[in-house]
């Protein structure tokens, strides 16, 4: 009996150390059930510049946010749909820096979703109709980790491919910012 | 029952220890430098393997790592055989005194090394996300760093022990006697990964 | 779907029917090997039987070894070592038999493996007129082809049992791997290194036809889509090529020119759905379109939630796609 | 007086056994210096090979119920084809969990659990070598277990195969925290059986009876010592492997990244060069129980003794060279395919020559047909099966075919429970009671061996013909019409069988715990030491240390044990012998009970399970584990060995 005792000892500090954890990598194939009664995503009054009480974050979120699975999705769509032609592996390029803190049009996962969703000037097409609404939502949520935005123990330290930027598990979480519009 | 016994030997009067084979413990050490032997041996085949895949190595443009820390290291890893010699050949001859005398100077070795081999990760010239090849050198490294400062750590605890009444027993000379056999490992085993690290990627780039 | 339909003992090409003979060779000793210890054990324990006698060693002696035993023990050492020099020269051979495919392949084809289905592409035509297709290979009887294996993802293994044993497909790696069919038939393939949660559903349907049947199967593939022609097709026309559809895959001779997906340009054309999920039929293709996630969970098809008014219109164009 | 002369000083006077104490009076004097403190406490302390080796084995035991069941709920999804039991993501956990399960937690840790029991008691020693390290393993490889499977239970366990291939289970496509589960579990039981494998091979080299010469150890002791060999060369190579994995997984290194010129096959090569060893970690150990039940139930000594250590020691050696046969299809070169048949084919010499020596003694002797050696029947009628079968994808143009199908999961079931766990249940039954001191129930244990027996042929052989048929490995369910009903359908009702006869196997276990009929110290007339004391032993093993002359010292001196003396009494204290010629060397102490080894193992616990989530944790969680380790070896009495000192 007192292995008994000595076993739901260790199982207890091992609980203690997993739970926090168990909900982080819920993988789903049926997409979410969420949002039939939300559009697809904000329209771009999203963009709340530095003005007044941002509006509540979208409830879907939470079911994207410091999730692996939706993270490693939005990995793998980042590269299918070739978001790196323009964003450079978060570099940047034709398209704006994604490792860095600034975001035009907010940082938060709901408007990154929104700016995938509707598109922005200058060139960011919209893809709402071209992707599904779990994918925009997936691809988000991949794109709040390369500026360090995701909890580390959900997202991957690295692709299998080319590397030139340093491991996403190490990358400092920059804090938001508001950039300027009319930079570019 | 069990069955009666017939007495032969009587063993009362054999010692309490020895020194090299006919210590138990010289065997546990021997196990745990085969073992670690043995994953030096496996990392140095991965490092093979994953050169035989490039055309240049250190693979262009990667500059090899600059060899003055890791040349200096080896210079003092090297020179504190003779500290350790002494050390071995005083337990061996019971003369507890000089023991107790030299391992700080041992302790104050680790020290270096170790602020050397700081020094030795920052002229690299590679990180370890950078590929293969800065992946497998850091592994190599990061691999022999943890052997000096578990052997430093050994040593401490080995210095600290034979200031104490303990330093008296006989075993303890035993025990010091293995901490060298085991320093011994360590220099060795880093001869090596010495070359494999600073002058085979100057030599095949 | 008759029974033997994927089977290492079909021996319909060149290498499995190599396997076939020497599979027997291998079973006939093994037999043999098997029996002979069986028998010695079991003789062994019938002359010992109903002894009581307890001692274990006779007044501090123990029993004296059998003299027999000596030279049984050369005896069978040698049978166990002739037995292994004869098994190895007939791998020898059969190598040295499968090998010689590989020296002049008349046909080459590229397989890219990518979770969960296969990307082909028959790579002897010029690139203007090149085939591609998906979850299907077709091969001329009797002409030795080789397949060029590729994988960008994670390790897969091609394996269609009935023509040849398994290739990795190993990502950064190119291999290859020879076939010469030698009967006319329709095979399953199928992946056989664990690759995913959707590994069991990672086949491809294999095709043997006359020479002048695969002429004819590959002037069909060169051609570009058909074209719709009701209504409803041309709605599915428009929704496959405007919306989600054409972010992934490509059909030829449209717009629609997605690159991570099976390539739909004579989807309607094969014989399976999703890497052989499902037959191809009009009842699988509703069900497939309206929900890949119940038909094959974890897929990385989404489900898109389409009207039945779409679901209609999309079914209606793929069938098409002839 | 010289220091030196100091310390080689005549004893000075302590109580010592010998003809002046001797029988109940040295057994309570004993008694007091070798029993574990009372409570919790002093059995968390506890450092007796016996206690260790016992949880080592019930631990192993339950995880192999554990696992079972997980292959009887796999059997159930493929009882028909496209059955939606079990979903594709779950089956891929539970394929995962069995295999990882059953080669990691229960059969290494099993036979190496009897090995702790029984090897002091076979080369008539008092305790292990190290056994603060034996206790530091056990609670290494508790922990390793839980967290695989309490990471299962949560639903974050791996899903990526017991071989964890990547990229699969690399940084992108094995997502979440499963990957790292498995690998930080490979580290647990890797340090564990590492720590085993030395403590053994010191204790078999050092602690061996006098008079009890390499040429006289048991059998069981010689495949205890090459395996803890193969241990301590294989297990690194998985360490590493599983490192470079989290290493990857975590800090982003290359090593499996071919885009950056890392190899995916870098894996397979270091995973089998452990891998293939691996086998013959578990395999040979049982092949160590069969040379000591055939003797002792066929009346006779072994036959060949010289024979079969040498059989042991090259199948040992080949071992380490045959990796390469788990990669055929990875594209090898085709002008090495003839030197890899053979050299796979040539390690069936050496277990064709055991086997000629097992059956030889079978042939001179007079069998008892009890249930141990019914076991051995059994593994002879199963394990050859699986042999041959071995023997068949040796050749490279037939494991191109038979590579990752149902054919392997038939031949590896066949030599693994075959070749090692009917071996293994005629051990626990040949053993039991010794363990317990009451004897197994004849009856119960001969319905248990007739279901599975009967069980595993229904089970496993059908699935030689499912692969045959086309059916790869690890797929969660199979189309209808390609002729793998029936074979499915029999594999399923067989596990159900099998399962049936080991829960038989265990309540028997449990029953004959209170009501087994009271074991004699050598109820089955058995040769060898470990059945010259009383049944359970005592925790101190034997009275007097007994001096051995030939190889079945209990029946070639059956009135009376002739012993050593003088070795100290109220303290611990072992006699160390020779490595060769095993003659008395020295007297060392052997370690007292200290929780610290459970302490220790609890702070390397939490450094490994948080170096899962940062790699920092690797530093700051080796200060505990530091500390811990050092409060280990102080020693705890001022001066505790009034023996000679150096001034």
């Amino acid at each position: 009996m007192s292995s008994l005792c000595r076993n739901s000892c260790l199982a207890a500090l091992a609980v203690a150390a997993l739970l926090g954890g168990c909900d982080r990598q819920e993988r789903y194939s049926r997409g979410k059930p969420l949002g039939e009664t939300v559009p697809v995503s904000g329209s771009p009054d999203t963009i709340f510049p530095g003005k007044s009480t941002p509006p509540p974050l979208d409830p879907r979120a939470a079911a994207y946010e410091g999730n692996a699975y939706a993270i490693a999705q939005g990995q793998q769509l980042f590269n299918w749909m070739n978001c790196s032609g323009c964003h450079s592996n978060g570099g940047g390029g034709m398209g704006p820096a994604l490792m860095d803190g600034q975001w035009r049009y907010g940082g938060r996962i709901d408007q990154i979703a929104a700016s995938i969703s509707e598109g922005r000037p200058n060139g960011m097409p919209a893809w709402r109709s071209k992707l599904t609404a779990d994918q925009i939502w997936q691809l988000a949520a991949y794109v709040r980790t390369l500026s360090g935005q995701e909890r580390k123990d959900a997202v991957s330290a690295r692709a299998d491919t080319m590397s030139n930027t340093p491991p996403e598990t190490q990358t400092v979480r920059q804090p938001i910012k508001q950039a300027d519009s009319a930079q570019q | 029952m069990t069955l009666p016994p017939t007495f032969t030997e009587d063993v009362a009067e054999l010692p309490t220890h020895g020194f090299s084979y006919r210590s138990l413990t010289w065997w546990g050490v021997i196990g745990f430098m085969v073992i670690e032997g043995t994953a030096f041996v496996l990392t140095v085949a991965a490092y093979f393997f994953l050169m035989s895949h490039e055309e240049s190595w250190a693979p262009r443009p990667w500059l090899p790592p600059n060899a003055i820390a890791g040349t200096l290291f080896t210079l003092v890893i090297l020179a504190s055989e003779f500290p350790n010699t002494v050390i071995k050949k005083a337990a061996n001859a019971y003369d507890v005194a000089t023991v107790r005398r030299l391992l700080p100077l041992m302790v104050a070795v680790g020290v270096v090394l170790l602020v050397i081999r700081g020094f030795e990760f920052n002229s690299l010239n590679v990180l370890w996300y950078d590929n293969a090849y800065g992946s497998i050198i850091w592994t190599l490294l990061l691999l022999h760093t943890t052997h000096i400062a578990t052997d430093w750590v050994d040593t401490v605890v080995l210095w600290a022990l034979m200031r104490t009444p303990h330093g008296e027993e006989p075993r303890r000379l035993v025990d010091t006697d293995e901490n060298s056999l085991y320093w011994r490992f360590v220099w060795l085993a880093w001869l090596p990964i010495y070359l494999l690290i600073y002058w085979v990627p100057r030599f095949f780039r | 779907m008759s029974s033997g339909f994927q089977t290492a003992l079909g021996g319909e090409a060149l290498e499995s029917s190599n396997f076939l003979t020497l599979f027997i060779v291998f079973l006939i000793v093994s037999a043999v090997m098997y029996l002979l210890i069986v028998a010695a054990l079991m003789l062994g324990l019938w002359r010992g039987r109903s002894s009581d006698e307890p001692l274990t060693v006779e007044a501090g002696r123990h029993h004296a070894t059998n003299p027999m035993f000596r030279p049984a023990l050369i005896g069978w050492t040698a049978l166990v070592l002739v037995g292994l020099v004869a098994l190895t020269i007939g791998s020898f051979f059969t190598d040295r038999s499968n090998a010689s495919v590989a020296r002049n392949p008349q046909l080459t084809l590229k397989i890219v493996a990518h979770q969960w289905w296969w990307d082909v592409q028959y790579t002897t035509h010029e690139a203007s007129n090149a085939v591609r297709t998906a979850n299907e290979i077709h091969l001329p009887v009797g002409v030795p082809a080789e397949i060029t294996l590729e994988s960008d993802n994670v390790i897969h293994s091609l394996w269609i049992p009935n023509l040849a044993g398994k290739q990795d497909l190993i990502p950064g790696r190119v291999t290859d791997i020879q076939l010469l069919p030698r009967k006319v038939g329709t095979y399953r393939g199928q992946c056989a290194e664990f690759c995913g949660v959707q590994h069991a559903h990672m086949a491809l349907d294999v095709t043997v036809q006359s020479k002048a049947d695969f002429e004819r199967w590959v002037a069909a593939q060169q051609r570009v889509a058909f074209a719709p022609t009701t209504p409803l097709q041309i709605a599915g026309y428009r929704y496959v090529t405007t919306h989600e559809c054409s972010s992934c895959h490509s059909i030829a001779g449209t717009t629609a020119n997605g690159q991570v997906a099976p390539d739909l340009t004579h989807f309607a054309s094969r014989r399976s759905i999703a890497a052989g999920t499902m037959p191809m039929s009009t009842g699988n293709l509703y069900g497939w379109v309206a929900d890949p996630q119940s038909q094959k969970p974890g897929n990385h098809m989404p489900t898109m939630g389409l009207s039945p008014t779409e679901l209609h219109a999309v079914v209606a164009y793929l069938e098409v796609l002839k | 007086m010289t220091a030196a002369e100091k310390a080689k000083a005549p004893p000075i006077d302590v109580p010592r056994d010998g003809p002046d104490l001797t029988g109940d009076k040295l057994a309570a004097a004993l008694e007091a210096t070798w029993m574990r403190p009372p409570g919790l406490i002093g059995w968390l302390s506890s450092v007796d090979h016996k206690d260790i080796g016992r949880r080592y084995i019930i631990t192993a035991l339950t995880f192999l119920a554990l696992a079972g069941a997980l292959a009887v709920a796999m059997r159930m999804q493929l009882s028909k084809p496209d059955n939606d039991l079990i979903g594709a993501a779950r089956y891929d956990e539970i394929f995962t969990m069995h295999g990882t399960t059953m080669m990691f937690l229960f059969a290494v840790p099993v036979m190496q659990g009897m090995q702790i029991y029984l090897t002091p008691l076979m080369v008539g020693t008092r305790n292990m070598a190290f056994p603060r390290l034996t206790a530091f393993s056990y609670y290494m490889y508790l922990a390793g277990g839980c967290l695989l499977w309490v990471s299962f239970i949560l639903n974050m366990g791996p899903d990526v195969g017991w071989f964890a291939y990547p990229p699969l289970s690399g940084p992108q496509y094995g997502v979440g925290k499963g990957p790292d589960v498995w690998a930080q579990m490979i580290t647990f039981t890797e340090v564990a059986g590492l720590a085993v494998a030395v403590t053994l091979v010191a204790t078999i080299l050092k602690q061996r009876a006098p008079g009890m010469t390499l040429a006289r150890m048991p059998l069981f002791v010689w495949t205890t010592l090459v395996v803890s060999l193969m241990v301590i060369f294989a297990l690194p190579s998985v360490a590493l492997a599983s490192g470079m994995l989290l290493s990857d997984r975590l800090v982003g290194t290359q090593f499996f990244n071919p885009a950056e010129r890392g190899d995916a096959l870098l894996w397979q090569h270091l995973f089998w060069f452990f891998g293939h060893p691996e086998v013959y970690i578990i395999f040979l150990p049982a092949t160590g129980f069969l040379s000591e039940i055939i003797p002792t139930f066929c009346r006779r000594s072994i036959f060949g003794y010289p024979i079969i250590v040498m059989s042991v020691v090259a199948t040992a050696i080949l071992a380490f060279g045959l990796w390469v046969h788990h990669m055929f299809a990875t594209g090898l070169p085709r002008i090495g395919y003839s030197f890899y048949t053979a050299a796979s084919m040539s390690v069936s010499i050496p277990t064709g020559l055991q086997l000629f020596c097992w059956i030889a003694t079978i042939w001179q002797g007079r069998p008892r047909f009890e249930v141990p050696f019914l076991y051995v029947i059994a593994f002879i009628f199963t394990f050859v099966i699986g042999g041959l079968s071995g023997v068949i994808i040796a050749a490279v143009p037939l494991d191109l075919q038979l590579h990752d199908t149902y054919f392997i999961v038939a031949h590896l079931h066949y030599v693994l429970i075959g070749g090692a766990v009917f071996p293994l249940l005629g051990a626990i039954t040949y053993w039991y009671p010794k363990f317990t001191g009451r004897m197994l129930s004849d009856a119960l244990g001969k319905i248990a061996f007739w279901l599975i027996f009967l069980g595993f042929q229904l089970a496993f052989f059908p699935m030689h013909l499912s692969g045959l048929l086309g059916m790869p490995r690890r797929v969660y369910t199979y189309p209808a019409g390609m002729g793998l009903e029936l074979p499915n359908m029999l594999s399923s009702i067989g596990s159900l069988v099998v399962s049936a006869a080991v829960l038989l196997f265990v309540l028997n276990m449990l029953l004959s715990l209170k009501a087994g009929r009271i074991a004699p110290p050598n109820p089955w007339a058995a040769p060898s030491l470990e059945w010259a004391t009383t049944s359970p032993p005592p925790p101190y093993n034997f009275p007097h240390i007994p001096v051995v002359e030939s190889r079945t010292p209990l029946w070639d001196s059956p009135e009376t044990l002739p012993v050593v003396h003088g070795l100290r009494v109220e303290h611990r204290e072992l006699l160390l012998t020779s490595v060769l010629a095993a003659g008395p060397e020295t007297r060392e102490p052997s370690a007292e009970p200290s929780p610290w080894p459970f302490i220790s193992a609890a702070a390397v616990t939490v450094m490994f399970i948080s170096s899962m989530f940062s790699p920092w944790a690797v530093l700051i969680g080796a200060v505990p584990a530091t500390i811990a380790l050092i409060a280990w070896f102080w020693p705890k009495s001022a001066l505790p060995h009034p023996e000679p000192v150096i001034s």
